[in-house]
């Protein structure tokens, strides 16, 4: 027996919500071990949101309908990213409605309007936090878009299960140009995911805070569906990474067991790469602002290295 | 070991040595350069023990054990000592901002590419992709130079030109005679040297390792 | 066996006589060798060089030997060639003759007694020049000529510096030392692109290379400016006066007989290698002599700085000579073989009549200044009898410059102008209107040169002292009489009988002409044994006419008292045609091309307060050109200065972009 | 009725507008609404026969015996014309419909007669441009434009900087028009030889065969002269100048269609009349393309001005469309045609796309400055609240230049991506490796023009208002205002969301120009899917983004309102500091400082802090003033030294003329001598 497609994708839609945040809770378990304190489990994020549900609305007198829209665009753009890209199938039907780079675009429609909504307030943070945003988006996208074509130059394909079908399916080959452009992606999806060195999630100290400005009126439910699609966002993002350059074991049959088993897989490679951010994260300091213009031009080097890398040696 | 994975490995190392020359483009820690120099000797020594295996060539073993001792160990000790005597271990500014000197260092690494799409359609060896790459660690090291401000961070560059130098010989014949290796390392050994002197002398003339103080040597207007 | 002998031995003495050349100040340079001493074992070995190589030089000519040899030692650009034909060894005959008249004079003129300080550098630097001067006749191959060449330079330069001491002189040198180095870098370019034409770094043979090439053009006129700059050709003579006045005389005389002479030998010697040369090579080389010709001497007129006269005098000839090259040139694009006989004998003659009478004239004027103390000429004044070898010599040069007969500028320049009218009987179009424009401007160049040497001479030797001068004027030593009276007779017997140069030309031209048309011989086309009777002649009705006059009226008695002064009191000697009011007329004629500085108050009232006159001609071009474009090119690349800005990453990054663009283009 | 004819009828409507505009110059009232909905009519006519020629595929020529005697009038209507005068007719129809609001505000004030009638002028001079079949057509019709396009920048002519403005358009668009008539020069003269004068019509230059160096020649001229109208940097000066002075529904046709005929000219010159390149013409034309893109949006990052800032958006788009255009021409000299047909289609729906959403910014910067009377952004502030339609209709336009799913600029953005990122298939190495690079930057281009118009949108409508004029006089503009603005952006929407159709519809040009198509490749799994190459190697669904983010983003809405909470309004929390006003918002200058601090060689800024403290105590300050000027570094680097040496050989030339009758004389002697010594 096998699974039909379709119930693969919304089984997909449905772990990412339910995952992400077990997996941002992962992530502060992990963090608070290393640096010697207790953590207050996986199931915290759960809770947080569970509470921000609760909790009663205040907006500000003069937010619009922007300000309002927002947390429902990001959590919907993020939920609809769950079904494009390949966590534990290829086989997705809706796969093919946007290839990586329509992928960005979409986490940019995000990026969009949350800047729209931290200038909606019109309070100088949420000003500050949009503009600082925005930079970092623009200089970050160029990267990203060369760590991207360096991995589909290797496939020649921009579409995501492709790139994952021929990749799994290919034999091995050390390949500097896809090295390169991992720790390249890393680089950026730190800086997309607003966490440290780029961003620092855990404060709001008012210099030091990008996202967090921007998101400081929000409260309530609107809060809790803006927290949740942050902790999908860095899931997705890890997925994105898993589904680009480690793609072992996301591609075979429908049948529910083996998909049990590289769903297990799946979530074993995601705790993995907690325990890989974790350690940077660790190791290094938030960034005054203006270093990162260097941050992020080490990562359009080592993304440009990467795809000179695939046309000189390989 | 198959050829197949030799191929691929000394293709590995050559990204390693690409990647640790952009890493002395970039950084401004004077120790840090240090290291990342005795890395980039590594993985030069590496790449021709590697080589040497998969040709047959043996001399290229004791090639690649010369460049271990000489660039991993000793000419970092000596460059070492010197900072150390020198009291110069702050950060150093360039002279252009850092993304500048990575696009410039982009713009080179694809010229060389580009001087050398020729020799790699004729030549038939196996190391002949990694010219390129040999060809841009001498721009890389010679663009150090360019943008340091600093005389031992200069005299670094000079250092990884040479290492390009040496890996595009080993890529593009399978290494040098090895009176001709033997001579070099004992050169660059004697340049260490010589360097050391001049930097006691910039340094008690100027009191600044800074190159930029010599422009004081310029004839006035 | 006796062919090579007679082959190898005039080549080997001519090499004997530039080694020893080389070699004869080397004593000089020993601490403990007394300079006395020194001069004169340099001079008596230069004698011997001289003599040697003379008779080398006589012996290849006639024999028309030619030799080549190959030097064992590697040599940049290839193998190392020195070789001997006639047109070397025809050259080499001035050279030797005026080393040797200025070494001997030099013994007298610049004693090692009076000039401690200055004579080694001037006895060692004399023979290093006379030296490579011979051995760039004798290079064969671009690298041995630019070796010589350039030592050539330097040397002239460090002789020409002697009196380092006088801010003048170092200006003069300096002026000397970049146009020279301009020409090289222009001879640099030229023989890179022989090597592009030619294949070889070694000379070709004469005619062995097409000039219809465009990289030929371009050789040609870098050749003209490199040895032009040499020579002093119009626009490039600038360098030449103030070097020329500056310089000890002899050593003015060396360079103004015979260096320029070296830049009209390579000249030659380049443009011998070309067949199927255009019109328009000639032509602009005709229009150059006749620019070079009437300006020179317009200078010269306006001058009254005996030196700098002379120097301006070295110009017009390098433009009669430029002339004769020229004409040779149209003949040899023509296919004329009688004109370009005419026109390169003609201009071989004249470089070495002008070799003559300069160092003549210069050595003349060298015991002038000694004798008078100043080189003004508008203070001298009646020293022909306070001096009157010096006086019988510079005569004899006088009119040997101005090329009146008997003497032998004449010879040459009647070549030349046979030349000129052979060219416009035998041929049409733009050759002939050429050269019909060139016979009227050698005429030309011949009348004023005339009034110019009567103002020399009749304002330094005729008349009265114009101002007392602080040293009675006294007659130069023997040594430097002799060299006088020995160039004094080669004058004259050159004009007597030119007939004996004959075979020295014809041997020269046919090494140098090799294309249609065949060889003719000097004796047949010219009435060459004409002058010598017309010379004879006109010696012996002087002479009868003397006799003749001894004889019959010179027993009346002669009465002299002082000049009638019109009726006015006080006649004095400042009241005497000067220089500058005799040439008055002519500067003021030809004022558009000279631009004279003058200073004249205006007298106003009847009682006119003291004032002063005063004219000068200037080096026009090079103030109202040279100076006003190169102070415009400093002005404009004043930012390329911020590139030595002593930053050391700077330099690395000009050696990267070169670099990198050599990679790129290559 | 042929579509040639349908659009003959709608330029001889607009002409015969334009001539009875002038004779009902009495009765502006009535004018203003007549005239626009004649040129409406005329425009949907346009698009009509444009929409016909693309569909049909073949050419319509026509000759019309009219102009100067042996130079009839050729005009000629295939797919690439079509393709342009849908872009004219569409974007005009919306523009005329606002523009019978737009100026209700000017009747009474100052005369609208001029307006009227250059403007249908203007539009019948654009469609002839397309039209045209012959170079001395081409360039009546392109100076018919130019000169009615003049006036219409000089319209409020009272004001010293309009005319300067005006004047430098003037300038910049002959220079570029004496290059376009060098091209065709070269093109006709040197074709065949010969010096008849059939040579002038585009069908002779087809037919002849140039050689290489001419070739080149004429391209670069052509290129040059529609450059410069185009506003390629480094020729875009013009452009920020005229654009916010000109009645913003004129800005909005000159941005949106005029910009285009400069492409259509470059493709016309390029794929159709001198078929047969190198590569590196291609290049030159990317790398144009780049520069623009880039310097565009950054410069358009530093502007207070709404309008300013938009036509700086202008040129990055025009880059945008050269990056396609240049690709496609790279592509056809190596003979990819495929991939050429699909970075030429990139190339073309860009066109298209740019037209709708910088007509729609234009008429919606109108519609804002119509409101407030205010131009610099930093003076407004929450007219989302007071403009709502407005408002909303402008995000459109914003999410569409920013190149955000679903809507169309995305589409056009994505297929130059996927153009580019087939360059691999090149044989040339260096090109492998550079163009991609390109891509780099357009994707820098890409998140920048995200940022500004963040900047733009959230400055002008979102916050608390900051200008001057009472809050409660401001109100919504007109309903045909408001019309013209909304079928803009339904357009936008509709291009986004059904690229496959449009690109079937189109796909007669490529075949055209390029000799291939794509709409086989691109519509192959039906109109759900656009898959530009084939479906392995990418695919985008604009349907199922659309809709699937309306049914995701409801779906959200409804399961978290199954249980209502209680929504508090509240002041906005001050930080504990007592009075917060509006002008404490984070302003444009402030948003655009990380990106000034980034990009600051690119800009010669000069920044200027006054502190004034009465007190003479720098703690105790009582006012500040910030001043803050970022100018155009094109003026230090290219116009000042052009400048310069213009004025240095003019001072030069000046000596010629003494005033003297003798030099004058000796002038025509040296001339006469010249002549025949040359000719004799």
């Amino acid at each position: 027996m096998t699974l039909h497609p379709m119930g693969i994708e919304l089984l997909q839609l449905i772990l990412l919500p339910l995952l992400a945040p077990a997996f941002v809770g992962w992530v502060k378990i992990v963090k608070c071990r290393m640096q010697g304190r207790t953590s207050p489990g996986l199931l915290q994020p759960y809770r947080d949101i569970r509470r921000l549900f609760i909790k009663d609305v205040v907006l500000a007198d003069n937010a619009s309908w922007i300000f309002r829209v927002t947390p429902y665009l990001a959590f919907g753009v993020i939920l609809m990213t769950a079904g494009i890209i390949p966590l534990i199938s290829v086989d997705l039907p809706l796969a093919a409605t946007a290839d990586i780079i329509a992928l960005v675009m979409l986490f940019a429609i995000v990026r969009f309007f949350t800047a729209l909504a931290g200038m909606d307030i019109g309070t100088a943070f949420g000003g500050m936090g949009s503009s600082r945003e925005m930079m970092i988006s623009s200089l970050a996208e160029p990267a990203m878009l060369m760590a991207i074509f360096t991995v589909s130059l290797a496939s020649s394909s921009t579409s995501l299960t492709q790139m994952v079908s021929v990749m799994a399916n290919g034999h091995f080959m050390i390949r500097p140009s896809l090295a390169f452009s991992l720790i390249a992606f890393i680089l950026i999806a730190l800086a997309e995911t607003g966490r440290i060195p780029v961003d620092n999630p855990a404060t709001h100290l008012e210099l030091t805070m990008i996202h967090e400005a921007m998101i400081l009126e929000y409260s309530g439910r609107y809060l809790a569906l803006i927290e949740w699609a942050g902790m999908m966002k860095l899931m997705v993002f890890f997925s994105l990474g898993i589904a680009a350059f480690l793609p072992w074991g996301i591609a075979g049959s429908g049948d529910p067991l083996s998909l049990l088993l590289r769903g297990l897989f799946f979530v074993a490679k995601l705790a993995v790469g907690g325990v890989v951010m974790v350690l940077i994260e660790t190791g290094l300091a938030k960034m005054r602002i203006f270093r990162l213009p260097e941050y992020l031009g080490s990562a359009f080097l080592l993304a440009t290295l990467g795809m000179i890398a695939f046309f000189i040696l390989e | 070991m198959s050829t197949e994975l030799v191929i691929q490995l000394n293709t590995l190392l050559a990204a390693m040595i690409l990647l640790t020359s952009f890493a002395l483009l970039v950084q401004r820690r004077m120790f840090a350069i240090l290291h990342i120099f005795a890395w980039q000797g590594f993985f030069l020594g590496l790449s021709t023990a590697v080589i040497g295996f998969a040709t047959g060539e043996h001399h290229l073993y004791i090639s690649s054990l010369l460049t271990l001792v000489m660039k991993v160990i000793l000419l970092p000790y000596i460059l070492y000592t010197l900072i150390h005597k020198l009291k110069i271990h702050r950060e150093i500014e360039s002279v252009m901002n850092t993304p500048a000197t990575m696009l410039a260092g982009i713009g080179l690494v694809i010229f060389s590419y580009h001087l050398t799409a020729p020799v790699r359609q004729l030549s038939t060896l196996m190391t002949r992709s990694t010219l390129a790459v040999a060809l841009a660690t001498v721009m890389l090291g010679l663009l150090m130079m360019v943008t340091r401000r600093h005389a031992v961070s200069q005299i670094i560059g000079f250092l990884a030109m040479e290492n390009g130098l040496f890996f595009a010989a080993t890529s593009a014949t399978y290494g040098m005679p090895m009176v001709v290796e033997l001579g070099v390392a004992l050169d660059l050994l004697i340049a260490a040297f010589i360097f050391g002197i001049f930097f006691f002398h910039i340094n008690t003339t100027f009191d600044s390792l800074d190159v930029e103080q010599m422009a004081k040597l310029k004839e006035g207007d | 066996m006796t062919e090579e002998l007679t082959a190898t031995l005039p080549a080997l003495l001519l090499i004997g006589a530039a080694s020893l050349a080389a070699l004869s100040g080397m004593p000089m340079i020993v601490r403990g060798v007394n300079p006395r001493f020194g001069q004169r074992c340099a001079t008596l070995t230069l004698v011997l060089a001289a003599m040697a190589g003379l008779g080398g030089a006589l012996v290849s000519l006639l024999n028309r030997s030619r030799i080549v040899f190959q030097l064992a030692w590697p040599f940049p650009f290839g193998p190392a060639e020195i070789g001997i034909d006639p047109l070397t060894a025809f050259f080499s005959l001035p050279i030797l003759i005026v080393a040797l008249c200025c070494s001997l004079y030099a013994l007298d003129y610049w004693p090692a007694r009076d000039n401690p300080r200055t004579v080694r550098k001037l006895t060692l630097f004399f023979g290093i020049l006379v030296s490579s001067m011979l051995f760039v006749l004798m290079a064969r191959s671009a690298g041995v000529f630019l070796l010589a060449w350039e030592i050539m330079a330097l040397a002239a330069y460090f002789v020409l510096t002697t009196d380092d001491h006088t801010p003048e002189v170092r200006d003069a040198g300096t002026l000397y030392l970049i146009c020279t180095h301009t020409g090289t870098l222009a001879l640099f370019a030229a023989f890179a692109l022989l090597k592009s034409i030619s294949g070889e770094f070694t000379f070709p043979g004469a005619g062995s290379l097409s000039a219809a090439a465009p990289l030929a053009t371009a050789f040609y006129l870098l050749v003209l400016l490199g040895f032009g700059f040499k020579a002093g050709i119009m626009p490039l003579h600038v360098w030449l006066p103030s070097a020329h006045a500056n310089a000890p005389s002899h050593v003015s005389a060396i360079m103004s007989g015979v260096i320029l002479k070296i830049g009209i030998y390579g000249l030659v010697r380049t443009l011998s290698f070309f067949t199927g040369i255009p019109l328009w090579w000639g032509m602009v080389l005709l229009v150059l002599g006749m620019v070079s010709g009437i300006a020179g001497v317009l200078y010269a007129l306006g001058q009254h700085d005996i030196k700098r006269l002379l120097a301006y005098h070295s110009i017009e000839n390098i433009g009669i000579i430029t002339m004769g090259i020229g004409t040779a040139l149209i003949g040899a694009s023509l296919g004329s073989p009688v004109l370009v006989l005419l026109g390169m004998a003609g201009a071989l003659l004249h470089v070495l009549n002008h070799a003559t009478f300069k160092a003549l004239l210069f050595l003349g004027a060298g015991s002038v200044i000694h004798a008078a103390g100043t080189r003004e000429i508008d203070h001298m004044g009646g020293l022909l009898r306070r001096i009157p070898w010096t006086a019988a010599a510079f005569l004899v040069g006088a009119v040997a410059i101005c090329g009146l007969p008997p003497l032998n500028g004449f010879v040459s320049e009647l070549l030349i102008y046979l030349g000129f009218f052979n060219g416009v009987i035998d041929h049409s179009g733009a050759a002939a209107v050429g050269l019909s424009l060139a016979a009227p401007a050698l005429a030309l160049i011949g009348g004023l040169a005339v009034a110019c040497f009567v103002k020399v001479f009749g304002v330094v030797f005729l008349g009265v002292p114009r101002v007392p001068s602080a040293t009675v004027p006294h007659e130069a030593g023997g040594w430097m009489r002799l060299p006088m009276m020995i160039l004094a007779g080669v004058c004259i017997v050159i004009g007597v009988a030119p007939v004996a140069a004959v075979p020295l030309l014809d041997a020269a031209v046919a090494t140098w002409y090799q294309g249609p048309g065949g060889y003719v011989s000097l004796t047949a086309v010219t009435p060459l044994p004409w002058i010598t009777y017309l010379a004879v002649g006109l010696l012996a009705t002087a002479l009868i006419t003397m006799l003749l006059y001894r004889r019959t009226l010179g027993k009346s008695p002669v009465t002299t008292s002082a000049t009638w002064g019109c009726g006015y009191l006080a006649p004095d000697s400042r009241m005497q045609y000067t220089a500058s009011s005799f040439a008055g007329a002519l500067v003021d004629l030809f004022s558009g091309v000279l631009c004279p500085d003058r200073h004249a108050p205006a007298i106003k009232s009847p009682f006119p307060t003291r004032a002063r006159f005063e004219s000068h001609v200037p080096e026009t071009v090079l103030e109202r050109v040279y100076l006003p474009v190169l102070a415009r090119v400093y002005e404009k690349f004043v930012p390329l200065r911020r590139l030595q800005n002593g930053q050391v990453h700077l330099y690395i990054l000009y050696t990267f972009i070169t670099l990198v663009v050599l990679l790129a283009i290559t | 009725m042929s579509p040639l004819d349908i659009a003959g009828f709608s330029v001889l409507l607009l002409l015969g507008g334009a001539l009875c505009a002038m004779l009902l110059s009495r009765f502006e009232r009535m004018l203003v609404p007549a005239a626009f909905s004649l040129a409406t009519l005329a425009s949907l006519a346009t698009a009509t026969a444009g929409f016909l020629a693309v569909l049909q595929g073949t050419n319509h020529a026509a000759t019309v015996a009219m102009g100067l005697p042996g130079l009839p009038f050729n005009l000629r209507l295939d797919p690439l014309a079509g393709f342009f005068l849908v872009v004219i007719g569409l974007l005009s129809t919306f523009v005329s419909l606002y523009s019978i609001g737009y100026l209700r505000a000017y009747l009474g004030k100052r005369p609208v007669t001029r307006l009227v009638v250059c403007y249908l002028l203007f539009l019948a001079g654009m469609s002839l441009v397309v039209l045209a079949d012959d170079a001395y057509f081409f360039l009546l019709a392109w100076e018919l434009m130019a000169a009615s396009s003049y006036f219409l920048v000089m319209y409020e002519d009272e004001q010293a900087a309009n005319r300067r403005a005006a004047f430098l358009y003037l300038l910049v668009a002959h220079v570029g028009a004496i290059a376009i008539l060098l091209a065709f020069g070269i093109m006709a003269g040197l074709t065949t030889g010969g010096a008849s004068f059939s040579n002038y019509t585009f069908d002779a230059m087809r037919a002849g065969a140039l050689s290489p160096g001419w070739a080149a020649g004429a391209f670069f001229l052509a290129f040059f002269g529609f450059a410069a109208k185009a506003g390629v940097i480094p020729l875009h000066v013009w452009l920020p100048e005229a654009h916010p002075v000109a009645p913003s529904n004129v800005s909005a046709l000159m941005s949106g269609i005029m910009l285009k005929t400069s492409i259509y000219g470059m493709m016309r010159v390029a794929f159709d009349l001198l078929h047969g390149f190198p590569w590196w013409w291609g290049g030159i034309v990317l790398c144009f393309g780049l520069v623009s893109a880039v310097m565009g949006v950054l410069y358009a990052l530093m502007q207070h001005d709404l309008k300013r800032l938009l036509a700086y958006h202008s040129v990055e788009n025009i880059g945008i469309i050269l990056i396609g255009l240049g690709l496609s021409m790279i592509f056809t000299s190596f003979n990819f045609q495929s991939l050429a047909a699909l970075a030429l289609v990139a190339s073309l729906y860009h066109t298209l796309n740019h037209a709708l959403f910088k007509g729609l910014l234009f008429m919606g910067a109108g519609a804002v400055i119509h409101a407030t009377h205010e131009k610099n952004m930093e003076e407004m502030g929450g007219l989302i609240h007071l403009l709502p339609w407005t408002s909303a209709l402008f995000l459109v336009g914003c999410i569409s230049i920013a190149g955000l799913p679903p809507f169309n600029g995305f589409v056009s953005e994505w297929l130059t991506f996927q153009a580019l990122l087939l360059s691999p298939a090149l044989p040339h190495p260096l090109l492998k490796l550079l163009v991609p690079l390109a891509a780099s930057l357009l994707a820098l281009t890409g998140a920048l023009a995200a940022a500004c118009f963040v900047k733009a949108f959230g400055v002008t409508f979102l916050g608390a208002w900051r200008g001057h004029r009472k809050k409660e006089q401001i109100g919504e503009v007109a309903f045909s205002m408001r019309l013209g603005m909304l079928l803009a952006a339904l357009s936008c929407l509709a291009l986004g969301v059904l690229p496959t159709l449009v690109m079937g519809w189109m796909d007669t040009v490529p075949l055209k120009l390029c000799g291939a198509r794509i709409a086989t490749s691109a519509g192959r799994f039906g109109w759900l899917w656009l898959t530009p190459y084939s479906h392995e190697r990418a695919s985008y669904s604009g349907p199922v983004v659309f809709f699937g983010l309306i049914a995701v983003v409801a779906a959200t809405y409804l399961l978290l309102h199954v249980r209502r909470t209680a929504i508090r309004r509240a002041p906005l929390w001050d930080c504990g500091f007592e009075r917060i006003t509006p002008r404490m918002q984070y302003t444009a200058t402030a948003f655009a400082m990380p990106i000034r601090r980034v990009f600051g060689f690119f800009f010669s800024i000069r920044e200027q802090l006054e502190l004034i403290s009465p007190q003479n105590h720098p703690v105790m300050a009582d006012s500040l003033h910030f001043r803050l000027r970022v100018r155009d570094r094109f003026w230090n680097w290219f116009y000042e030294p052009l400048s310069d040496i213009a004025f240095w050989i003019a001072r030069r030339v000046g000596r010629l003329q003494q005033g003297r009758i003798q030099i004058y004389l000796l002038y025509s002697f040296v001339t006469l001598i010249v002549l025949l010594a040359f000719l004799g």
